[in-house]
């Protein structure tokens, strides 16, 4: 398993230099102009004098090598360096002041190093897209086992209407009518997330809860709607397997028998296509948190776009990509490991 | 009472990415860092010129400006601080100055400061800046939103190349605004508190500030008017109809301010013809096929009910215009001859031209050259209307559109690889709205001059859009560039607008648009300014019950 | 019959709803089982054995089934008779796995794939007996040992696909026995297994009965294995019973129709003493052919000569072969026109991939193949194409070797097609004229895979390989999976497509009775080496090498009063074909013991 | 002691093969038989054949111009509206009333089904083609494995919104200039969700190759000669057709949304182009006064996508013939 991982990584090396390439090549090659948003009362020449200061008219392979090496090189440094300041994890080493004020990856926008502003922006993009990732599988399991246990009774029809609703409804429909019916209407929640509120208390959690509701029963609803339908198949796979059968001839009841002798063995597959989905959450949902203001990852992203800020989409794409393949490997980890027939060498 | 009210929260939904705009030129940069840091003097809502850090506003009757407007001495006030306490002076305004002029900087803001040949501290409070000739309009620098004073000891290496490296003082420059900033996340939200060495004890009303920025145009409305969780929401562009209904909510209250920002369709004076040789396309070396025929231009404008597209996309923000400088009012031409709809006459003209519709397509033609029109804009809701509306009524006079929409940020965007560009403008006619910064439009007319055209040698940059030529036109720009009366001034202006616009119509201004704000009932003080930041005046808001 | 029976079946009837209305799995069905005693159900596949099993269950439910009628007495441990069929589900499961055991047909699936095996032993224990964690794995242990597995210890940290069949079959047994039973249903516990496993659990089930004096319903289809277990005997027919007696009353004096069939259709071993050539069996109701024996000819066909076939263990970083699999290591025959060679051994011992070597499906490390003068070997992929119309495969698994989703028709067309005949009318008309020759009926061209019986599929496979008109046909336990009825009719189409084509077979099986029946040449492989090569006669009525006595041995005897005792059993497990890379095994040498029989000399493993 | 035997039972009999008594029909009727007694399907084929004429011959009934404006009877409210509302404004002749600019709204959905409607069968079309391409050549040819499943992480890391731009850029004019604008950009839409949305089909495709490539039909049809093109095409794809199925049908429904999502984001249709996404992204405002105008295609895309997939899982029964023969 070791050895598998540890080639797989190595080999994930140059494919990822492959997919910066791409990406790099694809974005230059994408219309657009950090000017976009400066006002056209700015006049051209002054535009083209702050294009240069960007860096703009430097020939493409040095801004790539130039790029990779801030990616590569200089911001494990500085992550180190962080590590061993000021983590609870590794802050007892010794600092280790590698970095020395080289040029870090900065963004157009902000000039700002990118990879700064992505950890500023980790907080509301877990707490929101993952918490809302966790709830879409927590009720997605429950529907995906109860919907195969009874196939085709009403239950089982019932969620695949609503899943199959819930997966061809876009959020940024589903979000402004959350927001009218639970905000405008009934004033329950506050719609307008607060990335600085601090949970120290009760209160404040309770306050974190409900500025977090509605995008993650937004986000939720599609989770849902995936994973269960995966959860379904899975189960009555297992559901006719001869094994079910010993489980029931040992005398175990029907609870036994769905909750840990199928649940365990169809939640092997299923596991591996939630893995898959991780990357997704640092992806963050650009449109619902648009919606909500939530200002995580996904809306840094798309601001970053319209505004043609090069180095924070490639950054940012990047990091997506390191996720998917991070992701492919430990879906295939998750496999094995779950399954004990499998064994990686 | 300063503090008193305690916490102020304003939306802007497009959030802010940096504090200081001699890097970034954004509008939501600007105005958020004017909270923060502030210029010798301001416009006030009327677009008047108020002091500031300036004891006054220098003129030539006051002796403020040389007699031959080849100078300004500014004075600050007395006892300035620093948010940081320490005291202002001249040598930090000469360093703002320094700081901007750089040549490897690349200031946004470096228009301000064209002209300018030097800045000097003639004593502690005193700056002197020198201009290479005579400015009729000498208050470029250090006047409005555009060109705040920074701290020369927080900023004093951050010149040049080394700008974007000062991420700290970037993000929380230390100014003498009613406000200092307590924690920036870049397009999220700035967190500020009042500045405690505010020249005036009492104010800012407010202890806190929570700058949100984020979402999007009608999430803002909703949260000002139908929910009451922020105070201030900035520039709603939204349908008059959702607006109005979000109102009648109760909680907040809508603000308009007009300015000089006009709807526009520029029409393409060149051909922008697909068939023809990429970068001959768009260029003066083809003139338009039909709409270099005055009477095709007229019967254009003269079918668009402006009135009708102001009631539909801008409601009570929208005011419709036949002028280009709708403001300040002397240079208003006060031509209101285009609101009234003209199907029948614009019909009648074209009949007269000798465009009619000779194979019976619906569509008029002359010499083998058919009236078919490609209409291109940013994708926007109610530029969307409006090319709906617009298409209309042109297929109504016989002309065919086809409607292209464009992503803003391509659109707007100088990408000379791009075939999308408002630059490039690879179309016959296209609608955006433009205005001019401050209150003098002697750069925003010369703008407009045949050599200021986009053309390939350019790398497509300039300002002349529509690619007009007109020499007369370039003549009594340069006049009104040797003119210092204000109102000789407003009469040239007059005539050069009547000349490409009122009566050449090569472009056809559409609606005057006002900036539309939104406040919570109880927040008062807001006076809404569209010649400088509409926060200008924050540190007089304060809390009404 | 003096004491009061465990279990009485009366008037069962199970009803299936399906889509296109009800099935009947059992139509009516009564016998009873007494304490101590065995009692084995036969029946050809599909006849209900296992629904009546799963009836005293009450498990038929789980799978959509129905008790329509009858009842299902049991006496419970503290003396009360119950009828199944009327306790409630909660009841039963006091019931289930406490004084009803059962073992399943397929070791392979019916142990849950992520548990430990200790796990799984103990789970029944705690729910019925209420042990605690440590009296749980140490009753386990107990079991474990009970049943003859090698290191219990180790056993119960690991999970089921780490141990090998037999041992599996074993945790199933001892899961089943765990809370001591009053009745054992065991479904088929053998089928999947080898002789030498099989054997080996047939005994180690009769010293258990002998042991606790538990009751056993024992399911199976095989004859012999009844012949070896049973004190009564139940034969049943498509839902219904149709015999009931004695293990010798049966076998001896078979009264219905159908048993008399099934009896006629098992081969036993030592049918053949003294008969050189093999000829089809001669079975009841069906008209026969009389082919009379199968003698074939002298001219060399295939030559194989010292085959090596490997496979390798890649590991480590760069992912270099580490290691060989041994699959087939340096075999050598010669088979001629019109014969059969059967290669018999163990699973595992590299029958399949001796086979498909030949064909070239996997490519063998060295050898030398020679098909009616080409050498296969030489071939390149297009030559090895048109090489392999003289030569087809048909395989084990009459389900898994047809595609599921495509008409038999195109199926069977399919290497026709291949080898240039496009012509529709010109295939049709071979199709069906193949159809007929495996005398199916024409209108199954038509038809699904599925929609067809074990049988017919296999004939199906075999139509398909005698498409091309081959010279060889390599059947790759081309009967293993069928039912002894057709099994029967399986061979003996076989044998008379050989008499009247002049074929020539390699018959892979590790059914020594079949082998018998149909081999004119054995060869018995042991880790990849063939250990002992000769005429059939030769080496069945002599044979010389140990491990092919000990695999006589282990053959179970269609005879109930030819019945072997565990003793007689001598098996060690199969050491592993793995080598390191740098392995050089010895080439493989052998004495003739007689003409044409060969016995190796070199060190087998054995 | 035993049971009478029953008469029936003879030896011959005994010893036949059960043989199933049905008489062979054509594969194409076995199909159809099956799919009718599946009521899912039927409801959801009926209901995507309703929609299906509706939007493309529904213009010839409804004859209003979709893009006609007309101004004096805008918000307008659909006719049953009057049934809870009596004071509100509606008219018979917009009977599912009109936009803000007074754009009736019923042919408005008939234009716009036919733009979604086109989108999602081409894009999920060419999804399919792409995925199922790529999926069986990593899955059959160990060496392309690595690769291509390299490739597919890729394209899963590409944004797509950059994407489209760049084909904007690159494509509009050649395929405006052959195609005409609409067309042209409908090519270019369909491309770009194709192009962007295989990956998910590929892997799940790739997988069931792998498997099935192990199983013994593959290796009987080398054996008989079968060429890798043959055995791909006959053997292999058939039996992944119920995958596909499945991601088929969610292919559509997320083709329909990202046309709407990239509409939402502005690079989509020309403005005056109605889709369903668009109607409803622009209604979206409007929510509160007016929820006739995302109700209407709200419903017409769930109901859509609802309908394929009903209609798939009927399909996907009706074409395996294990599952037939029941
Ligand atoms: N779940 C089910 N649904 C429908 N019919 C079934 C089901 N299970 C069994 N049957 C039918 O019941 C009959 C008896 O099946 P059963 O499994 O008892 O056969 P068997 O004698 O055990 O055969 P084998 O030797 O193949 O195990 C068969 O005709 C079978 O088709
Ligand atoms: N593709 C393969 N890769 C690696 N090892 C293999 C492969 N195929 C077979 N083997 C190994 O080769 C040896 C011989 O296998 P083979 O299938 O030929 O046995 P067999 O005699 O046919 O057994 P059975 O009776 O179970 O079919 C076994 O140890 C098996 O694990
Ligand atoms: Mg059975
Ligand atoms: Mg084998
Ligand atoms: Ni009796």
């Amino acid at each position: 398993m070791l050895t598998f991982t540890i080639r797989r990584l190595v080999l994930s090396i140059p494919t990822l230099l492959i997919i910066a390439l791409v990406i790099f090549l694809l974005l230059q090659l994408a219309p657009g102009d950090p000017m976009a948003q400066v006002p056209l009362t700015v006049p051209p020449e002054v535009k083209e004098k702050m294009r240069e200061a960007l860096g703009l008219g430097q020939p493409l392979h040095v801004q790539f090598l130039k790029w990779l090496v801030q990616v590569f090189w200089i911001e494990p440094k500085v992550f180190i360096d962080w590590l061993t300041r000021e983590s609870w994890l590794l802050g007892w080493l010794p600092d280790t002041a590698l970095y020395q004020g080289e040029l870090r990856v900065i963004s157009w926008q902000t000039r700002s190093p990118v990879m700064d502003i992505v950890v500023q922006r980790l907080p509301q993009t877990l707490w929101v897209v993952g918490m809302a990732y966790v709830v879409g599988i927590l009720i997605a399991i429950p529907i995906g086992i109860y919907s195969a246990y009874r196939q085709y009774s009403i239950f089982d029809q019932a969620g695949t209407f609503v899943t199959m609703i819930g997966f061809s409804i876009p959020p940024f429909f589903t979000g402004p009518l959350l927001i009218v019916i639970f905000s405008v209407q009934l004033g329950w929640f506050p719609f307008i997330y607060d990335t600085t509120h601090v949970v120290n208390d009760w209160d404040s959690f309770v306050y974190q809860l409900r500025q977090m509701i509605m995008p993650v029963m937004v986000l939720a609803l599609q989770t849902t709607a995936q994973i269960s339908r995966f959860m379904r198949a899975s189960v009555l796979d297992n559901l006719n397997q001869d094994y079910v059968r010993t489980a029931r001839a040992k005398g175990l009841s029907e609870a036994v028998v769905v909750m840990i002798h199928v649940l365990r063995n169809s939640m092997i597959p299923v596991i591996t296509v939630i893995a898959l989905g991780v990357p997704g959450i640092f992806g963050g949902a650009i449109i619902t948190e648009v919606v909500f203001s939530v200002n995580g990852i996904g809306q840094l992203l798309i601001t970053a776009l319209f505004a043609n800020d090069l180095p924070m989409v490639q950054t940012l794409t990047f990091i997506f990509a390191v996720l998917i393949v991070l992701f492919n490997l430990i879906a295939d980890l998750l496999y094995g490991v779950l399954d004990p027939r499998i064994r990686y060498d | 009472e300063r503090g008193e009210d305690g916490e102020l929260s304003i939306l802007y939904w497009q959030a802010p990415s940096i504090l200081t705009p001699y890097l970034s030129g954004g509008t939501k940069d600007l105005e958020s860092s004017s909270m923060i840091i502030e210029p010798l003097g301001r416009y006030d809502e009327k677009g008047n010129l108020v002091p500031y850090l300036a004891a006054e506003i220098p003129t030539v009757e006051n002796g403020g400006v040389s007699e031959d407007l080849t100078s300004i001495t500014w004075k600050l006030k007395e006892g300035l601080l620093w948010s940081d306490g320490t005291p202002v002076t001249s040598e930090d305004v000469v360093f703002t100055a320094e700081y901007c002029m750089h040549p490897e900087g690349g200031c946004a803001q470096l228009a301000k400061f064209e002209g300018v040949q030097s800045v000097e501290a003639l004593d502690e409070l005193t700056v002197k800046v020198t201009f290479n000739e005579p400015k009729p309009f000498p208050y470029g620098p250090f006047m409005g939103a555009q060109s705040p004073i920074i701290q020369k000891a927080q900023f004093a290496e951050c010149l040049g190349p080394k700008a974007p490296e000062c991420t700290e003082a970037n993000f929380g420059p230390i100014g003498t605004g009613p406000f200092v900033v307590d924690e920036f996340k870049p397009n999220d939200v700035i967190q500020m508190s009042a500045n405690p060495h505010y020249r005036d004890p009492n104010k800012p009303a407010f202890a806190t500030v929570t700058f949100k920025g984020g979402g999007d145009a009608t999430g803002a409305g909703r949260a000002v008017l139908e929910t009451g969780e922020f105070d201030y929401a900035w520039n709603l562009q939204l349908a008059p109809d959702v607006l109005a209904k979000m109102e009648a909510a109760g909680k907040g209250v809508l603000e308009i301010g007009f300015g000089t920002l006009v709807e526009r369709i520029m029409l393409n004076m060149t051909n922008a013809d697909p068939s023809l040789p990429e970068g001959e396309r768009s260029t003066a070396k083809h003139p338009h096929p039909f709409l270099s025929d005055p009477a095709v231009r007229q019967a254009l404008s003269m079918a668009i009910d402006r009135v009708l597209l102001t009631e539909v996309g801008y409601g009570q923000a929208g005011r419709p215009t036949c002028d280009l400088v709708p403001a300040p009012a002397i240079y208003e031409s006060g031509d209101t001859s285009c609101h009234e709809q003209d199907i029948e006459g614009a019909k009648a003209l074209l009949d007269e031209a000798g465009w009619v519709d000779s194979d019976g397509d619906g569509v008029r033609d002359k010499d083998g050259v058919k009236l078919s029109i490609l209409y291109q804009t940013s994708t926007n809701a109610v530029r969307q209307d409006f090319q709906a509306l617009i298409k209309q009524w042109w297929s109504e006079i016989g002309i065919e559109t086809e409607l292209r929409n464009v992503n803003a940020s391509v659109f707007f965007g100088g990408d000379p690889g791009s075939p999308d560009t408002f630059q490039k403008f690879y179309a016959d006619v296209q609608m955006y709205a433009n205005n001019f910064d401050g209150t003098d439009p002697e750069a925003y007319m010369a703008a407009q001059t045949c050599g200021k055209a986009p053309r390939p040698e350019s790398q497509w940059q300039g300002e002349n859009i529509s690619r007009i030529c007109v020499p007369e036109y370039d003549e009594m720009v340069a006049e009104l560039g040797r003119t210092g009366d204000l109102n000789e001034r407003a009469e040239l202006v007059k005539k050069l607008q009547a000349m490409i616009i009122n009566d050449g119509y090569m472009i056809l201004p559409l609606v005057d648009r006002g900036r539309v704000s939104a406040r919570s009932v109880t927040l008062g003080g807001v006076v809404l300014n569209t010649w400088d930041s509409e926060l200008w005046n924050v540190a007089d808001w304060h809390r009404i019950d | 019959m003096l004491d009061q029976p465990i279990a009485r079946i009366e008037n069962l009837r199970v009803e299936f709803q399906t889509k296109d209305g009800p099935v009947l799995g059992v139509e009516d069905v009564s016998f009873s089982v007494n304490p101590g005693e065995t009692v084995c159900i036969v029946g050809e596949s599909g006849s209900g054995k296992s629904v009546s099993s799963l009836s005293l269950m009450r498990l038929v439910e789980f799978g959509g089934g129905e008790i329509a009628g009858g009842r299902l007495l049991f006496d419970r441990k503290d003396g009360g008779e119950i009828d199944l069929v009327k306790t409630d589900q909660s009841l039963m499961r006091t019931i289930r796995g406490n004084e009803i055991g059962m073992i399943f047909q397929e070791p392979m699936t019916a142990l849950n794939p992520v548990f430990t095996v200790g796990r799984q032993l103990t789970e029944g224990l705690r729910l019925h007996r209420g042990l605690s964690k440590q009296q749980a794995r140490a009753r386990a242990l107990e079991l474990l040992r009970q049943v003859r597995i090698p290191e219990p210890e180790r056993r119960l940290q690991q999970y089921p696909h780490e141990l090998s069949g037999g041992m599996r079959q074993r945790v199933v047994i001892a899961m089943a026995l765990a809370c001591e039973p009053r009745l054992l249903i065991a479904d088929e516990p053998t089928t999947a297994l080898d002789v030498t496993i099989q054997a080996e659990i047939l005994a180690l089930m009769d010293r258990l009965k002998r042991e606790t004096g538990t009751a056993v319903m024992f399911i199976t289809h095989d004859m012999a294995v009844v012949a070896q277990m049973a004190d009564r005997v139940v034969v049943m027919f498509r839902g219904n019973k149709v015999e009931e007696g004695t293990v010798e009353e049966i076998f001896e004096t078979p009264q219905h129709d159908y048993t008399k069939a099934l009896l006629a259709a098992v081969p036993k071993l030592g049918e053949m003493r003294g008969k050189a050539a093999p000829e089809p069996m001669r079975l009841l109701g069906v008209e026969t052919h009389d082919t009379g024996p199968i003698l074939g000819s002298d001219e060399p066909l295939l030559k194989v000569r010292n085959l090596t076939t490997r496979f390798a263990v890649k590991a480590g970083f760069f992912r270099r072969t580490v290691a060989n699999v041994h699959a087939v290591e340096d075999v050598s025959f010669t088979l001629n026109k019109g014969r059969t060679l059967s290669l018999v051994g163990e699973s595992g011992c590299g029958k399949s991939t001796a086979g498909r070597s030949i064909l070239r499906l996997v490519e063998p490390q060295a050898g030398h193949v020679e098909l009616g003068g080409v050498d296969v070997m030489a071939l390149d992929t297009d030559g090895l194409r048109r090489a392999r119309a003289d030569m087809q495969m048909v395989f084990q698994d009459p389900f898994a070797s047809l595609n599921p989703q495509m008409q038999l028709l195109d199926q069977v067309a399919e290497p026709l097609r291949n080898y240039g005949r496009t012509n529709r009318r010109e295939l049709h008309d071979r199709v069906a004229a193949l159809f007929d020759r495996v005398e199916l009926p024409r209108s199954f061209m038509r038809r699904y895979p599925h929609e067809l019986s074990g049988g017919q599929r296999q004939r199906v496979a075999i139509a398909r390989a005698l498409a091309l008109n081959p010279k060889l046909i390599v059947a790759d336990e081309a009967v293993s999976a069928l039912d002894v009825s057709v099994q029967a009719q399986v061979l003996n189409l076989m044998m008379e497509l050989q008499a009247e084509l002049g074929l020539s077979y390699v018959f892979i099986s590790h059914d020594m009775a079949v082998v018998e029946r149909v081999s004119h040449d054995v060869g018995v492989m042991y880790l990849g080496r063939i250990v002992e090569l000769g005429p059939r006669q030769a080496v069945f009525e002599d044979p010389q090498h140990p491990y092919t006595q000990a695999l006589m041995k282990a053959v179970p005897i269609a005879d109930p009063r030819r019945r072997k005792s565990e003793r007689d059993l001598n098996f060690k497990p199969i050491p592993s074909p793995i080598h390191p890379v740098g392995y050089t095994p010895a080439p493989s040498e052998y004495n003739e013991v007689s003409p044409g029989h060969f016995v190796l000399t070199t060190d087998s493993g054995y | 002691m035993t049971d009478p035997t029953p008469d029936k039972i003879t030896p011959i009999a005994a010893l036949q093969d059960t043989a199933p008594l049905r008489p062979p029909r054509s594969q194409w009727r076995d199909v159809w038989d099956q799919l009718k007694h599946h009521k899912g399907a039927m409801l959801g084929g009926g209901f995507l054949l309703f929609v299906t004429l509706a939007v493309l011959f529904g213009e010839l009934i409804w004859q209003l111009d979709p893009k006609k404006l007309d101004i004096r009877n805008k918000d307008i409210r659909p006719i049953f509206s009057a049934i809870w509302d009596s004071a509100a404004k509606v008219d018979w002749a917009h009977p599912l009333g009109t936009d803000n600019l007074g754009r009736d709204h019923l042919a408005q959905i008939l234009a716009g089904g036919r733009a979604s409607m086109a989108v999602g069968w081409a894009a999920m079309l060419l999804t399919m083609l792409i995925g199922t391409t790529i999926g069986v050549l990593a899955g059959f040819f160990r060496r392309l494995d690595g690769p291509l499943m390299r490739f597919t992480d890729l394209v899963l890391s590409l944004p797509i919104l950059p994407l489209m731009l760049v084909a904007v850029t690159l494509f509009r004019q050649p395929l405006r200039a052959n195609f005409g604008p609409e067309t042209g950009m409908f090519i270019l839409i369909v491309g770009v969700i194709g192009v962007t949305s295989w990956m998910q089909t590929a892997r799940i495709v790739r997988g069931d190759i792998l498997a099935l490539k192990e199983r013994e039909f593959v290796l009987a049809a080398r054996a008989s000669g079968t060429t890798a093109r043959n055995i791909i095409f006959r053997h292999l794809l058939p039996n992944v057709l119920s995958p596909i199925m499945v991601s088929a049908t969610l292919g559509l429904a997320t083709a329909i949304i990202t046309e709407s999502a990239l509409s939402f984001l502005g690079v989509g249709f020309p403005s005056d182009f109605p889709t369903w996404g668009k109607m409803l992204a622009d209604a979206v405002p409007r929510m509160q006064e007016f929820p006739e105008r995302v109700m209407l295609p709200g419903i017409m895309i769930s109901v859509t996508v609802l309908s394929v997939n009903y209609l798939g899982d009927g399909l996907r029964d009706a074409l395996d013939p294990r599952i037939r023969g029941r």
